[in-house]
């Protein structure tokens, strides 16, 4: 399975650059949150992935016992998540906020300021 | 001493803030220059009886920069002409400038590059050399660009500054160098040091950066030309620089730098051709020009280049000859540039085609500038005399190239007793034209300092035994032997006495010869494209354009340009260093065994990353973003994160909503791009994403020992009562990412809401 | 016993998934595909969480199942609610098989406001 | 939307969201879920409201603006961090009541850093989705 | 009525106190307990009363009703989706309610929803009048009767 | 030394924050609020600077965890020293804010995000954990995509698409690579990464993941060629962000690479090799991009750009003479160019525009000013004995001594172009007559209340002396760095501090 | 055959199988509101694996996802519908 992981990985990190480079503001923003995803898989990859264990202590238990999934990168994806998430509500207003003011989701027009080189 | 050095700086804070508008308080600053001048003369009887005072002030020990300053022969003969051409100028310009209101910035700037010359000279650390060598670069492109509103004189000034600054910088990795080798940046100590200095395998270097530094500074060919173009200084200015302090800066490292650097054939032969080359060259293209201060610039351009050519044939004569030019030129070219400065005031012209007969209404000045046309020529009596002497003396003992040089200098110096007579002679020869009958008579205070000067040319030129020690002890401190016999005005009828002669007639008779005319500058100025200046300004003007393509290129203001620019240079590095890592074979049988329902969702993952790819609905792309991260999710579930999965799909939701409500008022996609775009961007992701899969394989196949998480796993619930590990680990053991966190968060909402309320209209001022 | 109960359950359940899975795939139109889905799965994933409810027997977890099939049931209906009403308003073509459609036109295009008026309805029945 | 249906269901729904996303705070340490999640689901059930009955009414009902929860939250979850350093311990120690009280369990430190984050997400999400709602 | 469910909650914590046993089931089981010796006291007594222990059985025969219609409904179209020919008829049709408030609708759309082969699409804004896709029309005017005298009727009876 | 009030300024700044999200809309209030609270963090990172220097190495460990196990927050002298700029550049930026900043950006978060940015900054320089790091890194990042979009028009929001984008890369090739060195090493803390990276065996892989940190870091710091965002944004929000940009925000990026490339790295030949490589090739790129620039903030932002590769270059020549050299450089640009921007609005405020071609005559009508102005126009050059020039001396100095003469080519070159462009803005903005003579009277800087003039004079003073300080002072300056640059390089202490057990 | 087997080989991959026949729904489409009807549908499945999956590792405390899932998965098909209706048509 790890196999099969490393592949999708690769492939969502390579859809997100795709993506990225397209002219559209908007699939230049879904391929940010595609490489986010690839990221965090990539990060709860590498932390030993096993089935079925999450790190919660049992209930008649007082630590962790046997087997049992890896709790620091969850804890890691957790905040990366949510860091992403406010990262990425703001450019989803940004680019509607430039939207409204350029008139265009075309990036190769919103260079009007770069004539000075 | 330091009091000394700095009192120029620290006078040029107090001048900035008092004005000096009235009257005779214009005349105060002088008492700066004179003062110091007094100071230095009391130095005199111990550095002439061969003594070097010393004194250290501590600064930055840590690099190696200390204030030490040392006065031997050389810096004496320095000061001296710094604090005496100084005084003159100072009273000269505060006669001379209109601008009153202006003038205590002027008194500011002068002061302060005479405080740099002083510390230039007095310096034993290369470093603070170096220091007020740049200082003396910065002063001066104040006071060259003193005419602001004038274009011609900005760009001068600017010009000017990139010349000697940019040598400048050389000259610091030179110094750098120097003092990396020689473990020290004392002067003295590296003198100690020569030899290792010489053998070392970055001699070359370290000559490549003095002489780049000596030459821009000292305006040698090909980077002579910023010295006319900083003619349009006013006139004190073009004086003081042009006589005896800026240019002379180069001559004097030259100098300080001989028995450092010196002895040596490149060090020899490079001064001497580029020395004798400029001379050439310099009093060639002075007998065309028709301003006044053009031919004085391209004489000095000219003497500069005699001295740099003597320093260059290092032997005790050329050092003698040389420390005794600097001083004779230094005289009589400061009462030319004066002189120049009074016509120029008084007529408001140096066209040389056009003045004439002034002797009429300013004759102190015509007498001055006589004598100082005369000591230039070398007419026996004036001090010019006694240098000639001295210069045809050391190039005819140069062993095998002396009947090159001595020729050389002959036609130089012939050429260079014109520009003399030109400058000195012409303006007041003659009959005065109609226009010039009621101007004005120049008062005292400025035709005072040139008369001055002249006397004390003649002064010199009669009793040259007066400089002799002096000028000894200049050149013992180059290196030179020491004991040498006095200067003498006669030395018996020999072969430098006939060259004297025919340089003096010589000279004469090409002036009597020759008219200057416009027509000759227009013939010069055809070959201005081939000149070292057009060089420098076409150089300029194509690092100009290259940098402007280059730049367009790079900042193209195409954002997915930038990012695959930054996508293939991160490519690059990693390929280089994966190419090496590439495995053999896959272990398969450590890895968790596939499950049926991985598959599904793996299959329905990827399936749904190719439609968000290729989809052009936008709708259908964000449902398939959804779909993409409820995937996710389920893989959170089985691999037992059911903290993440939560998280992951309710920030999932939120998202697409976020989506859902920006979306609806944009524009559908649109195909922007052609094929064989897409393919290069697609080759691009593929081989990034290959990257990202290789390294993230290569880190699976490395062994970990996880202690930390067995230390969350086993102490969660005992020491920080949580059963959920990870929830505890957010709370508690990295409670302090998620205390950032919710910042973030805030933050992005703050964003959020001023973003879309904040609204400035385009009116607006900011 | 239980475990009886807990497959039978399930068993049922996921076949009403499936079947909602090839009603959505075989579905002429998409009023039909929505009509078939949202209930069967319901259904279905209802009798799954009942048969996980069995399993567990524990207080916390059961209510928790209860607690999810209460709130897909008070859900799913109006969702397939918002979805057919928003099908409709982007014009989504009925099956040709389909009676007759009382609902036509009777939207304000521009409010969205739903008028319960029946004038035209003895025209539209065939 | 000027849905009935769904202006009902959210009627029903909010509160019951509301309560579950309370749950999801308070079981936090113990079991999945925990302040982030729970200010998550809060916010849902608003901006459920907002979608049935409009962003007017939703306001309304929610008298006042939901940014005032961030900076609430936020200090809670500093003041929560800090105390311990009034005790001359690290940011962030965790204290704790000797006592466990019922149906929450041990209170401490950390569960007040929980409620800081809950009302800061639930601020965060609700003041976004408004915001951007508004100016759509 | 609402004094009579508190009263038979309040006897169910009674008993689950008593056995000591907190498990859902046994509170469950008090519960029905409780109701059944409080329909017992209260025999002779209001109409409010009345209507609370009137109520609990038509909710229950409601869910079987409920259910019943459910599992036939599905067993129907599953039939039709196993099947390679389709056997539906479509329609939309317009369902005038005699349920006036928007709780009552909503409930009803949502069990009419829930039921396979019906689905309803909208409420008119003046809430007199419910849109329903219908999967199987034989004849409009039996549906709207079936409809109205089944699931709104029995509703009702609970709700009011 | 454990001191849990290492943390201070960060908290300062969080609850300032707070406190001005509490008066949102009071202008006055959020002024007075944010001026006091900077300079009560100012006071504080100062004292925490004196104790740094006296005591060593302090740390925090978060929630009271030894290392590795909790959240490490360390203050070395590098640290503390970069607190009490950004504190410094923090306040001067405040103080110019009150009058150059408009009151509806105010009204909408200026003050607050300020803040924000300020602790995500101190924190970053606190953080002794990596991912740690990595969430101040976002806290930076998303404060300053608020400030660089902030009422903004059409130019400041298209520079802001490009800000975003770019720095929304660089946090994912951060956050790659964190997850990876987990991978690798199943730590976070930055000490103990150290000891168990050097106990990796596949030295290849290390470097690997050694060279996505730099990358992502390389974009942040804005080296050659990942800096394609600064160029185009930079020149688009109004002074006193650009201000805290410009000065802070790519230092942050380079203080990173420092750490992590001296701490949890030991460069290969390989990476020291791409290094030089970049930091030459920002010099010159950065320096030719600012050649014919005629919009002085756009001029400026090159100026950032080239000289990054200063600091850079002390990185790559790899030894403490070099780091000395980039550390003193680094120390110098973050006040230096706060302040040029701080003047570039200065400017704007005299003159109402940045065109180089349109301005003139500044020297002539503020002829005080312009002289501060030249001094710290000078300092950039590195006239000596201006702060510019001593950190020269150690990179040029160290180049030769390595043989580089490539980096010292560039060396060169990026100074003799900043001084050509400086002293052409010079002649054109302060000595030229302006083209068109408006009436600044009514509009400009001249408009302004004596105390509105003041509160944009008195930052830009203050930070020139603290520039001349720098230059003039040289040896004070020299000493820190050097202390600082053997802190680096022998990090044992550093270590030994983090991992020191509860007392 | 034990539970877990039944669970495990039958239910789960028949689930699996279901999830399939769904998302080609979704590739096909072809309006968006077919996508829409299918991403809730696979949501409810979803649920439905979780479940299965929690009986199968034993683990209840999968479920709270599926609650979450439950809960907030509305929302989603909510805000698709809402922006179907709203939408200017132009796609
Ligand atoms: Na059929
Ligand atoms: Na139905």
């Amino acid at each position: 399975m790890e196999f099969l992981l490393v592949l999708l990985i690769g492939l969502l990190y390579a859809s997100g650059t795709y993506m990225m480079f397209r002219r559209s503001m908007v699939k230049l923003l879904l391929g940010l949150i595609l490489i986010g995803n690839g990221a965090n898989l990539l990060i709860f990859l590498v932390g030993d992935i096993n089935k079925g264990n999450p790190p919660v202590i049992p209930r008649d238990f007082s630590s962790l016992q046997g087997v049992y999934s890896d709790p620091i990168p969850q804890a890691l994806i957790l905040t990366a998540i949510v860091i992403s998430f406010g990262l990425q509500a703001f450019a989803i207003v940004l680019l509607k906020r430039v939207y409204l003011v350029t008139g265009t989701d075309d990036l190769d027009q919103l260079n009007s300021d770069d004539q000075d080189i | 001493m330091l009091i000394a050095v700095l009192s120029g700086i620290l006078f040029a804070l107090l001048f900035l803030f008092f004005r000096l508008q009235n009257g005779w308080l214009r005349f105060i600053p002088a008492f700066l220059p004179l003062s110091l001048l007094i100071y230095f003369s009391t130095w005199l009887p111990e550095v002439t009886g061969g003594q070097e005072i010393l004194f250290k002030y501590s600064w930055i020990p840590a690099m190696g920069v200390n204030l030490d300053f040392k006065l031997d022969g050389l810096a004496m003969l320095f000061s001296l002409m710094i604090t005496g051409i100084g005084t003159l100028v100072y009273i000269y310009a505060a006669a001379y400038l209109s601008d009153r209101s202006q003038i205590h910035k002027f008194f500011s700037c002068l002061s302060l590059f005479m405080a740099a010359m002083l510390g230039l000279v007095l310096s034993d650390n290369l470093l603070v050399l170096f220091i007020f060598w740049e200082l003396t670069s910065i002063s001066s492109f104040f006071l060259i660009g003193w005419n602001t509103k004038e274009e011609a004189s900005r760009k001068s000034a600017v010009l000017a500054l990139a010349i000697t600054g940019g040598g400048g910088f050389l000259l610091l990795a030179g110094v750098l160098l120097m003092g990396n080798v020689g473990s020290s940046y004392s002067i003295q100590a590296l003198t100690a040091a020569s030899a290792t200095l010489k053998q070392h395998s970055s001699y070359v270097l370290m000559l490549c950066f003095v002489f780049a530094g000596a030459f821009t500074k000292s305006a040698m060919f090909p980077f002579h030309f910023w010295l006319p173009g900083a003619m349009k200084a006013p006139t004190p200015v073009s004086a003081y620089l042009h006589s005896a302090t800026m240019v002379k800066a180069g001559i004097y490292l030259l100098f300080r730098l001989s028995p450092v650097l010196g002895g040596e054939p490149l060090w020899n032969y490079t001064l001497m051709i580029v020395g004798g080359f400029t001379l050439l060259y310099a009093s060639f293209q002075s007998l065309f020009r028709t301003d006044l201060k053009g031919v004085l610039a391209y004489s000095t351009i000219a003497a500069l280049g005699l001295i740099v050519l003597l320093i260059g044939i290092g032997t005790t004569e050329s050092f003698l000859a040389a420390a005794v030019f600097i001083l004779v030129h230094a005289l009589y070219k400061a009462a030319l540039f004066l002189c120049t400065g009074i016509i120029d005031h008084a007529v408001h012209s140096r066209d040389l085609t056009k003045l004439s007969g002034l002797r009429k209404i300013m004759m102190p000045v015509a007498i001055a500038a006589g004598i100082a046309a005369l000591s230039s020529a070398g007419i026996p009596f004036t001090f010019g005399f006694i240098g000639k002497d001295l210069i045809y003396e050391a190039t005819m003992h140069t062993g095998m190239l002396a009947i090159q040089l001595t020729g050389l200098v002959l036609v130089a110096n012939i050429l260079l007793s014109y520009a003399g007579y030109i400058a000195g002679f012409r303006p007041f020869a003659g009959a005065l034209p109609e226009a010039y009958a009621d101007t004005a008579k120049p008062g005292f205070l400025l035709w005072g300092p040139p008369a001055l000067l002249a006397v004390l040319s003649l002064f010199f030129g009669f009793f040259p035994a007066l400089s002799s020690p002096l000028v000894n002890a200049v050149v013992s401190a180059a290196g030179g032997n020491p004991a040498l016999p006095d200067l003498k005005l006669w030395h018996g009828f020999n072969l430098i006495l006939l060259l004297s002669g025919v340089t003096v007639v010589g000279g004469f008779l090409l002036y009597l010869l020759r008219k200057p005319a416009d027509s000759q500058l227009q013939f010069m100025d055809r070959f201005e494209p081939f000149s070292a200046r057009s060089f420098f300004l076409g150089l300029a003007e194509g690092i100009k354009k290259i940098s402007h393509y280059f730049t367009c290129k790079l900042q193209n203001g195409y954002l997915r340009n930038y990012m695959i620019t930054i996508i293939s240079f991160l490519l690059i590095l990693l390929c280089w260093k994966l190419v090496k890592l590439i495995p053999n074979s896959i272990d398969f049988s450590t890895m968790t065994p596939v499950s049926m329902y991985d598959v599904v969702i793996l299959v329905m993952m990827v399936s749904a990353i190719f439609v968000l790819m290729f989809t052009s609905s936008r709708l259908t792309s964000i449902i398939s973003l959804s779909i993409v991260g409820y995937s996710i999710c389920l893989l959170f579930v089985f691999y037992g994160a059911p903290d993440l999965a939560m998280t992951q799909f309710t920030i999932d939701t939120l998202t697409a909503v976020l989506f859902m409500l920006i979306l609806l008022k944009l524009p559908p996609f649109l195909t922007l791009t052609n094929k064989a775009i897409k393919i290069r961007d697609a080759i691009i992701s593929a081989i990034f994403g290959g990257v990202i899969s290789m390294i993230a394989f290569l880190v699976l196949q490395e062994p970990t020992h996880k202690t930390i998480s067995r230390f969350y796993a086993d102490n969660a619930y005992s020491l920080a009562k949580g059963k959920n590990v990870v929830n505890v680990i957010l709370v508690d053991f990295r409670g302090s990412d998620t205390l950032i966190e919710i910042t973030v968060l805030t933050i992005a909402a703050l964003g959020v809401y001023s973003m879309l309320k904040l609204k400035i209209s385009s009116s607006e001022k900011e | 016993m239980s475990d009886i109960l807990i497959m039978a359950g399930s068993t049922l359940g996921t076949l009403f998934i499936l079947i909602a899975s090839i009603g959505i795939l075989r579905m002429p139109d998409f009023y039909l595909r929505l009509s078939v889905t949202i209930k069967a799965a319901t259904l279905g994933v209802g009798l799954v969480l009942g048969s996980a409810a069995v399993y567990f027997s524990e207080t916390a977890v059961t209510t928790k199942l209860l607690a999810i099939i209460l709130f897909l049931l008070l859900t799913a209906p109006v969702a397939a609610h918002m979805i057919g009403r928003a099908a409709h308003f982007t014009g989504n073509k009925r099956w040709k098989h389909t009676l007759f459609d009382d609902l036509e036109g009777k939207y304000n295009d521009v409010t969205h406001e739903l008028s319960s008026e029946a004038t035209e309805e003895k025209d539209k029945n065939v | 939307m000027n849905s009935i249906i769904l202006r009902t269901a959210s009627n029903y729904l909010l509160p019951m969201l509301i309560l579950f996303s309370v749950f999801v705070l308070l079981r936090g340490h113990y079991e999945p879920g925990g302040g982030f999640v729970g200010g998550l689901v809060a916010a849902i059930a608003f901006v459920l409201h907002s979608f049935a009955h409009g962003l007017k009414e939703t306001r309304r009902f929610l008298r006042i603006h939901p940014g005032v929860f961030i900076p609430i939250g936020l200090s809670l979850s500093l003041i929560s961090a800090v105390v311990p350093m009034f005790a001359g311990q690290s940011l962030m120690t965790g204290l704790w009541f000797n006592e466990p009280v019922p149906v929450i369990g041990l209170i401490g430190s950390a569960l007040f850093f929980e409620l800081g984050v809950y009302f800061v997400v639930f601020g965060v999400t609700l003041s976004m989705l408004f915001t951007i709602t508004e100016s759509v | 009525m609402i004094k009579q469910f508190l009263m038979n909650v309040m006897l169910s914590f009674i008993w689950v106190g008593l056995t000591g046993s907190f498990l859902f089931v046994n509170f469950f089981f008090g519960f029905i307990l409780s109701y059944f010796i409080l329909m017992l006291m209260s025999r002779d007594n209001t109409s409010a009363s009345k209507q609370y222990f009137d109520r609990i059985p038509r909710i229950i025969s409601f869910i079987f009703y409920f259910i019943y219609e459910l599992i036939k409904a599905n067993l129907q179209v599953a039939y039709d989706v196993v099947t390679p020919k389709f056997f539906m008829k479509p329609a939309i049709v317009r369902f005038p309610l005699t349920a006036t408030s928007e709780f009552e609708i909503n409930l009803l759309a949502n069990i009419i929803s829930l039921t396979p082969g019906t689905l309803i699409l909208d409420v008119s804004n003046d809430k007199k009048v419910l849109y329903i896709h219908v999967m199987y029309m034989t004849d409009k005017d039996s549906f709207i009767k079936y409809l109205q005298n089944g699931f709104e009727k029995k509703l009702l009876a609970i709700l009011r | 030394m454990t001191d849990p009030f290492i943390i201070l300024p960060v908290l300062l700044h969080l609850l300032t924050a707070i406190l001005l999200i509490f008066c949102w809309k009071k202008v006055r209030a959020q002024k007075i609020i944010s001026v006091a609270g900077n300079l009560v963090i100012v006071l504080l990172a100062f004292g925490l600077w004196m104790k740094v220097w006296n005591l060593g190495i302090l740390t925090m460990q978060g929630g009271g965890w030894e290392a590795p196990f909790g959240i490490t927050f360390a203050a070395d002298t590098l640290s503390a020293t970069l607190m009490l700029l950004t504190g410094i550049a923090g306040l001067a930026v405040a103080i110019y804010s009150c009058a150059g900043i408009t009151k509806n950006r105010i009204q909408f978060g200026y003050f607050p995000i300020v803040h924000f940015l300020l602790m995500g900054l101190n924190g970053a320089f606190l953080a002794g954990d990596i991912f740690n790091l990595y969430v101040w890194f976002e806290v930076i990042i998303i404060s300053s995509f608020v400030l660089m979009t902030l009422g903004g028009r059409k130019p400041q929001l298209e520079g802001a698409i490009n800000y975003v984008t770019m720095n929304l890369l660089a946090s994912v090739i951060f956050l790659t690579a964190i997850g990876i060195l987990y991978g690798l090493t199943g730590s976070l803390n930055m000490a103990d990464l150290s000891i168990k990276i050097a106990d990796i065996e596949n030295r290849e892989l290390v470097h690997v993941t050694a060279i996505l940190f730099f990358v992502g870091f390389g974009i942040k710091s804005a080296v050659f060629p990942l800096y394609f965002w600064l160029p185009s944004s930079y020149n688009t929000p109004p002074s006193a962000i650009a201000a805290i940009f410009g000065g802070l925000l790519t230092k942050v990026g380079i203080y990173a690479l420092m750490r992590v490339f001296t701490l949890i790295y030991i460069p290969d030949s390989f990476l020291k090799g791409v290094f030089l490589f970049v930091a030459g090739a920002t010099l010159v790129t950065g320096a030719l991009g600012a050649l014919g620039k005629t919009d002085i903030r756009r001029l400026l932002s090159y100026l950032i750009i080239c000289h990054i590769g200063y600091m850079l270059a002390g990185l790559a020549l790899y030894t403490e003479q070099a780091m000395t050299g980039a550390l003193f450089y680094l120390f110098h640009d973050i006040v230096i160019k706060t302040n040029l921007f701080l003047i570039a609005g200065l400017i704007y405020k005299i003159a109402g525009t940045y065109k180089m071609s349109e301005l003139g005559g500044i020297y002539r009508r503020y002829p005080k000013l312009s002289l501060v102005m030249a001094a710290v126009f000078f300092s950039l050059v590195g006239i000596p004995p201006l702060s510019g020039f001593w950190p020269k001396l150690y990179l040029i100095s160290e180049s030769l001594n390595s043989g580089s003469y490539i980096l010292l080519a560039s060396i060169l070159i990026a100074s003799f172009i900043t001084m050509y462009v400086i002293a052409k803005l010079w002649a054109e903005v302060f000595w030229k007559e302006p083209m068109v003579v408006t009436d600044l009277k009514a509009a400009g800087f001249d408009a302004l209340s004596n105390f509105k003039k003041q509160l944009l004079v008195i930052p830009v003073i203050a930070l020139t002396a603290l520039t001349l300080y720098m230059g003039f002072g040289a040896q004070h300056i020299a000493v820190l760095a050097e202390r600082i640059s053997t802190e680096l390089f022998h990090h044992q202490p550093y270590i030994d501090a983090v991992f020191e057990p509860k007392n | 055959m034990s539970l877990y087997t039944f669970l495990y080989y039958i239910i789960l991959p028949v689930l699996c199988i279901s999830v399939l026949l769904v998302f080609i729904r979704f590739l096909k489409g072809p309006h968006t509101a077919d996508r829409v009807v299918a991403l809730d549908l696979l949501l409810t499945i979803g649920i439905a694996i979780i479940t299965i999956y929690s009986l199968v590792t034993d683990q209840p405390t999968f479920l709270d996802v599926a609650i979450i899932m439950a809960l907030i998965g509305f929302l989603g098909t909510v805000a698709f519908s809402f922006y179907l209706e709203k939408r200017e048509k132009n796609e």
